[in-house]
């Protein structure tokens, strides 16, 4: 019963929300924003696009306009021998990852170091681009920012695909794209837990690694390991390929859900895969028939399965 | 509302709102589901007490936060003593660990939340030493498996203008925390003190 | 009358191990941890009080009696009362 | 259903909507339960169902998730809404047509959400997977049309005075729809980074917190006093629990999120916080529990008051847990685990299903003015809830706390997951036998419905509930 109470108890109420409101969203939100991304906030977005989850360009999470990370030995324009460089290719009509289109997001100096020595705001999602990431010291202090090289070297996103090699070429951001569809994070997360954890799983994140990602997929609960360096720990693309087909094959007593599927119709050389026959000789292996587990077949390059694994041996 | 300053909390309503409010709550029974106008039960008074003052206490010390080098700068200190020398790994450890705790030490208790072997504390001695040689304050540095690292902390400002990366005794959060509380209580006593006294029973029209 | 046996050994059993895993969790992180091989994972060692998982687990089974006992008792008395009245 | 959607406002039965709202609750209930525990099943058998995209675990599990909280539970609520609103103003519900199209909508745009997440559609953000349209669907389909109704409703009553119940019901429907838009902000806006994080866990917080939460309590502030026939202990711990919950219950979201980079000053905040979301559950569990003195007798023969005194017990464990479990020492040693799901199906298998099922029980008796089917059948669906649910709670609860050990102790993985193995076969037996208890439900009041006794004019369910 509330009396007369209940004009004054919907100004009341009005008041309390609003201040948990006030303290919970705004405060923190121009804390969060005020801070400069890291150089790994800036590799991550790059090599992951514009959205990880449901958009426009990938209604159906196919992982459909994603750049492609390149490992590069050679500058694409003139030949020349160059350190080894990273970068995320963005042919014409990828859309370009929330960084790039609102240099804000990255902070205050690596934003202005991008736009005034990266040219990064050059860059034009019709005609595509390259980036690459760099640092520079300021006062003393190592600041990254991201390089336009199309606008500054003159790297044309077909001719640094051209350089690198199948070996070199790492479908990341379409990896992503099926490490949230396919749910990986409901059981490996993405953040490592406080000390001990540590010491197993590796480093835990810092503020600034996650400007501009979406979405971080850090996950709740575990169960299996936590995956934030998990490239670190293994880098045997060999390895992930028999996991992912079969998680039993590499370790008996896991619990993951065989990932088969993602290898689509075809192999590597263009081979059907009969999934049929390989599950009947895996379970004939399985009831102590044979000694061999059948034979894992290579996934293609355009397969979904090659994209989980470039971007699970990235995570480092 | 005839509030009187020397009579606060009685004085929140009027005499006729007071007639008016139990007439409505003798007469109402909606719908056959009707309230009782007891007081809070002083139980329930101290539980809520009890609540806040366990809030502020459990979150206070900061248990589980991340090991700073300052707390095993004393272990440093001693790894180079001479009573340690010529002692195994485990003896010297045992040795190390009783003295400081004998020394009555600050952050025992973070020490013992947090233990080392030798062999960890090998991996961080150099990158100690050189941190205290910088004169830097190592509270501001997390153990990190075997690095010394900045702490992941936005804490707050000198007056150079440069970041403190530990958490003061008083927080931002826990001073948010404490004037919310204060707003709650006296909100929840405004409201509570606004109903007729809890002598005066409803009879629910005889219900 | 039915007995609330069964529902103050479920309800209560439920209730106390809910507040029993807290206290024992707590416990267990301000003393802090001993070696490796205290974790108690493994089959019977989940139960054994002497490691870390097994002295939780041991928490929550004695709140779990506990609540059973005070939900038992409880219910039992105002059933005496209320039939006392009628 | 579909001849109402077009019918006029005065043509259509009164209760309709509420009715029809209940048993769709029940269905989704089932549906939810199924593929729970399917998904336990693939846990504990990794190869129990292989080689389909459709089928595998990643895609299934939010789906279960989903359907459970916006098919089982919020359409338990907008049932309970839809009848205990319009019964405490002493008025019908502001528009029945309304809440059918209210109920159809949901349905469809529910079923067309879950579709598509099956698919893999998916936003990637725990508890507000549902892609940005679909969204939409939800916050314009089904949340405003159900708060328009419960706010109308309660502004036309025809009595001066406003009960604790509709306190609740009017706030958390606001609640929601504010969280529901804020929440998925990241989708409509591009937020990114921990902000997108943080929104994240801000949304799955309060969605508990402001909706699930306060309304199962709401619930249960009206079953106990209508069923037992005694008034409510104390209108001034309704004042406490009221305002507690939209003080404290809407602050420590950051508690999820106790080991990522946030600022640290927010963390110190909601610890602080989110032990204090004790004081509406000290509030909530002595109203209610005072409220029984003299009628205890209910909680062994009633079937709504032992659904609803079991659901209020459970609010005791589930606030301690959730009180203790987000501070830095026992967060660091128990997030990430199992703990956590046990957690959370304390909070909606336990707290919330219980008091819920009291209310779809009730309100579907009243409604259709027929007596339970049968008592007998009731009673196995109530033990079958509780024994799964406890056999659940039980053996995930300690799985969590192997999980945790293992972590701070940095035991090898492939170890914690072996030992945790006869831990998830006990969760998948309880969770098939919650699933199978519905099934019972399910047929038990499609029963009432058709063949149940007809309650004369004047009399309660319950009161009937023994004679013959």
């Amino acid at each position: 019963m509330a009396f007369r109470e209940y004009k004054v108890g919907a100004r009341m109420f009005g008041l309390a929300f609003g201040s948990s409101m006030f303290i919970t969203l705004y405060m923190p939100a121009v804390d969060i924003a005020s801070v400069s991304a890291t150089t790994s906030a800036m590799e991550r977005q790059l090599a992951f696009g514009r959205v990880g989850g449901f958009s426009y360009a990938d209604p159906f999470l196919r992982g459909h306009g994603k750049p492609v990370t390149v490992d590069i030995v050679q500058d694409p324009k003139t030949g020349a021998a160059i350190e080894p460089t990273r970068a995320y290719v963005y042919t014409p009509e990828i859309p370009f990852p929330n960084g790039v289109r609102h240099p804000r997001i990255l902070g205050e100096l690596p934003s202005e170091l991008s736009v005034s020595k990266g040219r990064m705001t050059d860059a034009d999602e019709v005609q595509g681009a390259v980036f690459v990431v760099r640092e520079t010291t300021r006062e003393g202090i190592s600041v990254p920012y991201i390089e336009n090289v199309t606008a500054t070297r003159g790297w044309t996103p077909e001719a640094t695909l051209a350089r690198a090699d199948d070996k070199n070429r790492a479908f990341i951001g379409k990896g992503k794209i099926m490490f949230v569809r396919e749910g990986c994070w409901w059981c490996h997360t993405l953040l490592p837990e406080q000390t001990q954890d540590w010491q197993y799983f590796g480093a835990p994140p810092m503020l600034g690694d996650f400007n501009g990602e979406s979405p971080t997929a850090f996950g709740s609960d575990r169960k299996g390991p936590d995956l934030t360096h998990v490239g670190s720990r293994n880098s045997s693309r060999e390895w992930m390929m028999l996991h992912f087909f079969n998680p039993r094959l590499v370790q008996p007593h896991s619990i993951m859900p065989r990932y088969d599927y993602m290898w689509g119709d075809v192999d590597a050389d263009g081979r059907p895969i009969d999934y049929d026959a390989w599950r009947a000789a895996y379970d004939e292996y399985e009831a102590g028939n044979t000694i061999y587990p059948p034979e894992v077949p290579v996934p293609a390059v355009d397969s979904e399965a090659r994209a989980l694994i470039d971007f699970v041996i990235n995570l480092k | 509302m005839a509030w009187k300053f020397d009579n606060p909390l009685g004085t929140l309503t009027t005499d006729d709102q007071n007639v008016s409010a139990k007439k409505l709550w003798n007469e109402e029974t909606l719908g056959g589901i009707t309230e009782d106008n007891k007081r809070l039960p002083q139980p329930v008074v101290a539980l809520m007490v009890l609540t806040i003052i366990t809030a502020f206490m459990i979150t206070f010390p900061l248990w589980g936060k991340r090991p700073t080098a300052a707390i095993y700068a004393p272990y440093i200190e001693m790894m180079s003593s001479a009573e340690v020398q010529g002692k195994s790994d485990d003896e010297a450890m045992t040795y190390i660990v009783s003295q400081v705790k004998a020394s009555g030490f600050e952050w025992q208790s973070e020490l013992e939340r947090h233990p080392l072997e030798m062999d960890d504390l090998r991996l961080i001695r150099d990158q100690l030493i050189k941190l205290k040689q910088q004169g830097v304050d190592l509270r501001e540095y997390n153990v990190l498996g075997n690095q010394l690292v900045m702490a992941n902390f936005e804490g707050n400002r000198r007056a150079d203008g440069s970041v403190e990366r530990f958490q003061p005794w008083w927080d931002k959060g826990y001073t948010i925390a404490g004037f919310f509380i204060i707003f709650f209580t006296i909100g929840v006593v405004i409201a509570i003190k606004r109903l007729p006294e809890n002598e005066w029973q409803p009879t629910h029209g005889g219900h | 009358m039915k007995s609330p046996i069964m529902l103050s050994l479920i309800a209560g059993m439920l209730t106390g191990m809910g507040n029993g895993s807290v206290f024992g969790a707590t416990l267990m992180c301000f003393l802090g941890r001993g070696k490796f091989d205290d974790w108690g994972g493994w089959g019977s060692q989940a139960y054994d009080p002497t490691t870390f998982t097994g002295f939780i687990d041991w928490s929550m089974i004695i709140f779990g009696v506990a609540f059973f006992v005070i939900v038992h008792v409880a219910v039992n008395r105002h059933l005496q009362l209320e039939e006392a009245k009628t | 259903m579909f001849k109402y959607l077009f019918a006029k406002n005065e043509d259509i039965p009164a209760g309709s909507a509420a009715v029809f709202f209940g048993f769709s609750s029940i269905v989704w209930f089932v549906v939810g339960t199924a593929m729970g525990s399917f998904n336990a099943a693939k846990l504990a058998f990794p190869d129990f169902v292989t080689g389909s995209e459709i089928l595998s675990f990643g895609h299934m599990r939010q789906v279960h998730v989903l359907a459970v909280i916006l098919g089982w539970i919020s359409m338990a609520f907008a049932m309970a809404m839809m009848y205990i609103t319009p019964a405490l103003g002493n008025t019908k519900l502001w528009s029945e047509k309304l809440g059918v199209w209210n109920c159809f909508l949901w349905n469809v745009g529910l079923s067309l959400g879950l579709f598509l997440l099956w698919l893999g559609v998916t936003s990637g953000r725990e508890y507000s997977d549902l892609p940005w349209p679909i969204d939409i669907v939800v916050i314009i389909g089904l949340l405003v049309p159900l708060g328009i109704n419960v706010w109308m409703t309660i502004k036309t009553r025809r009595v001066q005075g406003i009960y604790t119940t509709n306190w609740f019901f009017a706030a958390a429907t606001f609640m929601v729809i504010i969280v529901f838009t804020v929440g998925n902000a990241p989708e409509f806006f591009q937020l990114t980074g921990l902000t997108e994080a943080y929104l994240t866990w801000w949304f799955a917080h309060n969605v508990l917190g402001l909706w699930i939460t306060p309304v199962a309590a709401a619930i249960a502030y009206y079953v106990v006093p209508k069923v037992t026939g005694n008034p409510l202990y104390s209108h001034r711990i309704g004042h406490l629990h009221f305002w507690s919950v939209v003080v404290f219950y809407s602050t420590p979201a950051a508690h999820h999120l106790m080991s990522a980079p946030l600022p640290e000053w927010l963390k110190s905040f909601a610890s602080v916080e989110g032990v204090l979301i004790l004081v509406p559950a000290i509030a909530f569990v002595s109203n209610l529990l005072l409220t029984m003195t003299g009628k205890w007798r209910m909680f062994v023969e009633n079937i709504e008051i032992k659904f609803t005194i079991t659901g209020v017990m459970m609010a005791i464990p589930l606030n301690m847990q959730g009180g203790f479990q987000q501070t830095r020492a026992i967060n660091w040693y128990v997030h990430g685990t199992g703990w956590m799901v046990a957690h959370a199906h304390l909070a909606l298998l336990g707290f919330s299903t219980f008091l819920e099922a009291a209310a779809v029980y009730y309100g579907l008796q009243t409604l259709l003015r027929r007596k339970l089917y049968s008592l007998g059948l009731a009673n196995f669906h109530f033990w079958m809830l509780l024994i799964g649910f406890t056999t659940y709670w039980v053996s995930m609860t300690i799985a969590g706390l192997i999980q945790g050990a293992g972590k701070i102790y940095a035991v090898p993985y492939i170890d914690v997951v072996i030992a945790e193995h006869p831990y998830m076969i006990a969760r998948w037996v309880g969770g098939t036998m919650v699933f199978l208890g519905n099934c019972v439900w399910l047929y038990n009041m499609w029963m009432t419905a058709r063949a149940g006794t007809v309650i004369p004019a004047g009399r309660l369910p319950h009161e009937l509930a023994y004679e013959r």
